[in-house]
Parts: structure tokens; C-alpha cells; sequence
């Protein structure tokens, strides 16, 4: 596990193979703050099915270091372009099964449109910068999974 | 000295996750760098190295066309990412 | 406390005195679905001051009968525009004190573009079109709070 | 009859939150109900209940501009929302 922070907003990334639960990290972003109103949240979870393919594991590998210094400037490109009070991302990795959890993404703002802007603007991001890599094994095949053209095109709304 | 590390696909393909190269005086670029790298391992090397969609970093950061290199950088080769 | 449950997606509805568990919404969000991918929640927290003026304790005041359907009708149209798993949304009505969480609101679907969109559709038109007034009280002094403009065009561009 | 309902600043300027009416043998429509009340209660009334901002819901649903009545309906009259 990795963990950074960086203020002016607090931003908190973090790298690991454990799980996470999603109403400590929703307190740990608010805790301390003078001042909330608004907190948008995404969690992704590890797919049942992928292109009609069935996912029994799934293997995340990352790039140690630079997953979690990605993970850190996207959120400061978030903080840069929204009025953000606190902004998290926790990602795991190594062996997961289907329907477990794999992402947690929070932000806190004054106002619902910050939050909810840089919560999409950090996942579509995500999902295109970090250096993360699925691989789906069903009994004995295993497969890469791919880059989703669509992702490409939502991260280039921004 | 130099540092390279492959990740994924690509990983997988050359069979290996790493290797270290000593700095060569003459110094180097990241175009060069990959071509001495398929000249030492092989076509195997060179077909998957030479995959367009192939992201090259440069101490952590993703490098678009080529760029110098200096005695000590990690570089990284992976495919395209596919987190979150 | 009153609660619907409507199949195709499930939605859920309650609008409540008491104080809500993230976790445990984010689970029954979940519960018992055979696929799942994403959820986008957004949670509104109480305003420790709402332009400029401190805010003391709000009294949130509500349709009670007319609250309940004008909110599931909000989550039909979402599912209605998006292929969603499950939506819900608790809604805390009568004091509350500054900082405690007055509303959330979570989507599940498949994909992400439709969690989040489903999930900020929901909020604006929540703020636009379901029965509750909120009055901001410090010390002697009461407010009804008012509408703001900002969210009427939020809602005009679904 | 018709049950008639204020809420939050209208139930607050006309001091009650709900009244009943006996459902008059002619027929109502929401506009003449309003006026019927304003006439019965005074300017206060008026004043409160004309104010352009004013929503009014028939039996839980919001109706912009007039509509008839029929015995046994809900009539609310309230402000502009502000929950979320």
C-alpha cells in the first residue's frame, strides 16, 4: 500500500491488494473539514461477464510508482479545474474475484456540480492514464482485457 | 546505467520484466534504446516492440516520439492501460 | 419513514427523520444483483453557512404522500433515459444540525456513463421538482432558504 | 369536499397548514377556488397566494395554470422547492 498527501485540496491515493471499505474513506475525506455539502462517489466492480466472455479472476498488475504519481496528478489536474475540498482514489490490485470491489473514487466539494464533474473527470482518466492492466482467467484461458475505444473518447470530452 | 521494465502483454510476450543496461558513453535516445534492444533479443523482440500502440515512459512519465535518455532513467514499456 | 420498492429497475424511495448508513446503501444497492460494474452516489451534507449567513440548525419541511412519488417518478425517468440495475434515495427531513448528511443519492448500473449521469439527473431534478423546503435557523433569526437559479438550469439541460 | 393544503412560507403567512371545503353543488376549477379563498380570508390572502412563484398541486401532482376540480380532491399551495 502507498499512500500520499497533498494539501491544498487534500488529495489521498492509494495502491493495494486489500479491500476497502467505502464508509471509512467517505469519513476520512470529510474528517476534519471546516466545510462540506456535497460529496460525489463512484466504486467499480469487478465484472461477472466481460463481452459475453464469464470473468472467473481477474489479475490487475500495475506499475509501482508510477501508478500512484498518475493517480496524484490526475487528481491536481481534478483540483486544478473544479473548487475541491478533498479529492481520494483507492485502487486495488493483484487477484480479484467477480463482483468484488476494485475502485473507490470520492470527492468533496462546496457545491454537487464540482464534485460530480471531477468524480467522471478522475474515473474517465483513470481508466486511460494509470497504468493499470486487467487480465480475465476463465479455467484455463486467460485474456487481456482490452482498451474500451469509448473510454478514449470520454477521456477527450475533458 | 539504465533500467527497463516491461509490464502486461508485453511482459508477457518478450518472457521478461526487466533488465539493466550499462550507460553507454556515447549516450543514447529512446528510439535507439529500442532498437538495440530488438538487435541484441531478436525479431520476437522486434514484433513487440514495434506494436503501435505500444506506450513508452521515461522515469514515470509517458513519452510521446522520442526523447534523450540520461545515465540512470527507468524506462517502461507497456500496452495500452486498462484500470479502474 | 416511508419506503416503494418498483421492479425494472428496483427503485427505493425514503424519506426519513433519521440518520442513513452509506455503507449499508451501498450494499442494498447491490444486494442480490447477478451483475453489477458501477455505482455513483452523491450524499448532501447540511451547510455550516449558505451564503454568508451561519447556519444554526435547518428544518427541513416536506409533501409528506407527494415527496415520496414525485422522487420514485424522478427515478423512473432516470431509468427510463439509462440502463440502470438499481436507484435509490434517502431523503432525511425535519432538524438537522450542520454537517450531518441530508441526502443520498446512489445508482448501479453496468457501465459508469450511466451511473453518473443517471446519478446527477436524480439530484437536479430532486432539487428542482420534489416537495421539500428548507428553513436555516441561528440564534433568534429564521430564513426559508431559497431557490437558486443555478439549479433550475442544471435541470433544464436534461 | 376538497381538502386544502399549505405548506412551509404560504402555510406560514396564512397561519394554517390545511383547511376543508364542502364541495359546492356547481362545480370548482383551481382558479376559482383561489379566488373563493381570497375573498373569504381577506387581502392577506390574496397577497400570499398571488405571488408568481406559487406552485399548486392537485391531488400530489403539480399543475401549471387552471384545471377543474372534482369532490374529493387535494389542493396544495407552496413555494418554490429547495430540498437535495
Amino acid at each position: 500500500m502507498t499512500t500520499g498527501d497533498l494539501s491544498q485540496p487534500a488529495i489521498t491515493v492509494s495502491v493495494q491488494e486489500a479491500d476497502f471499505d467505502i464508509a471509512r474513506l467517505q469519513s476520512s475525506l470529510l474528517a476534519g473539514l471546516a466545510e462540506e455539502g456535497a460529496v460525489a462517489t463512484f466504486t467499480g466492480y469487478v465484472r461477472r461477464d466481460n463481452e459475453d466472455r464469464q470473468v472467473g479472476v481477474l489479475e490487475l498488475e500495475h506499475y509501482p510508482g508510477m501508478t500512484e504519481s498518475s493517480i496524484t496528478d490526475i487528481l491536481r489536474q481534478a483540483a486544478a479545474r473544479w473548487p475541491l475540498l478533498r479529492a481520494s482514489v483507492v485502487h486495488r490490485v493483484g487477484r480479484l474475484l467477480p463482483g468484488e470491489q476494485i475502485v473507490w473514487v470520492g470527492v468533496a466539494s462546496k457545491h454537487r456540480e464540482a464534485a460530480f464533474s471531477a468524480c467522471e473527470f478522475v474515473m474517465d482518466y483513470l481508466k486511460t492514464q494509470a497504468p493499470f492492466w486487467k487480465k480475465e482467467r476463465a479455467g484455463d484461458s486467460e485474456h487481456w482485457v482490452a482498451p474500451r475505444e469509448s473510454d478514449n473518447k470520454r477521456a477527450d470530452r475533458w | 546505467m539504465l533500467n527497463v521494465l516491461f509490464f502486461a502483454r508485453v511482459r508477457e510476450q518478450l518472457g521478461r520484466a526487466s533488465l539493466e543496461l550499462s550507460w553507454p558513453e556515447e549516450g543514447l535516445d529512446l528510439d535507439t534504446l529500442q532498437e538495440q534492444l530488438c538487435c541484441e533479443h531478436g525479431d520476437g523482440w522486434r514484433e513487440v516492440l514495434a506494436q503501435d500502440n505500444i506506450i513508452r515512459a521515461v522515469n514515470q512519465v509517458v513519452v510521446a516520439g522520442n526523447t534523450d535518455l540520461h545515465d540512470g532513467d527507468e524506462v517502461a514499456f507497456f500496452p495500452p492501460v486498462t484500470g479502474g
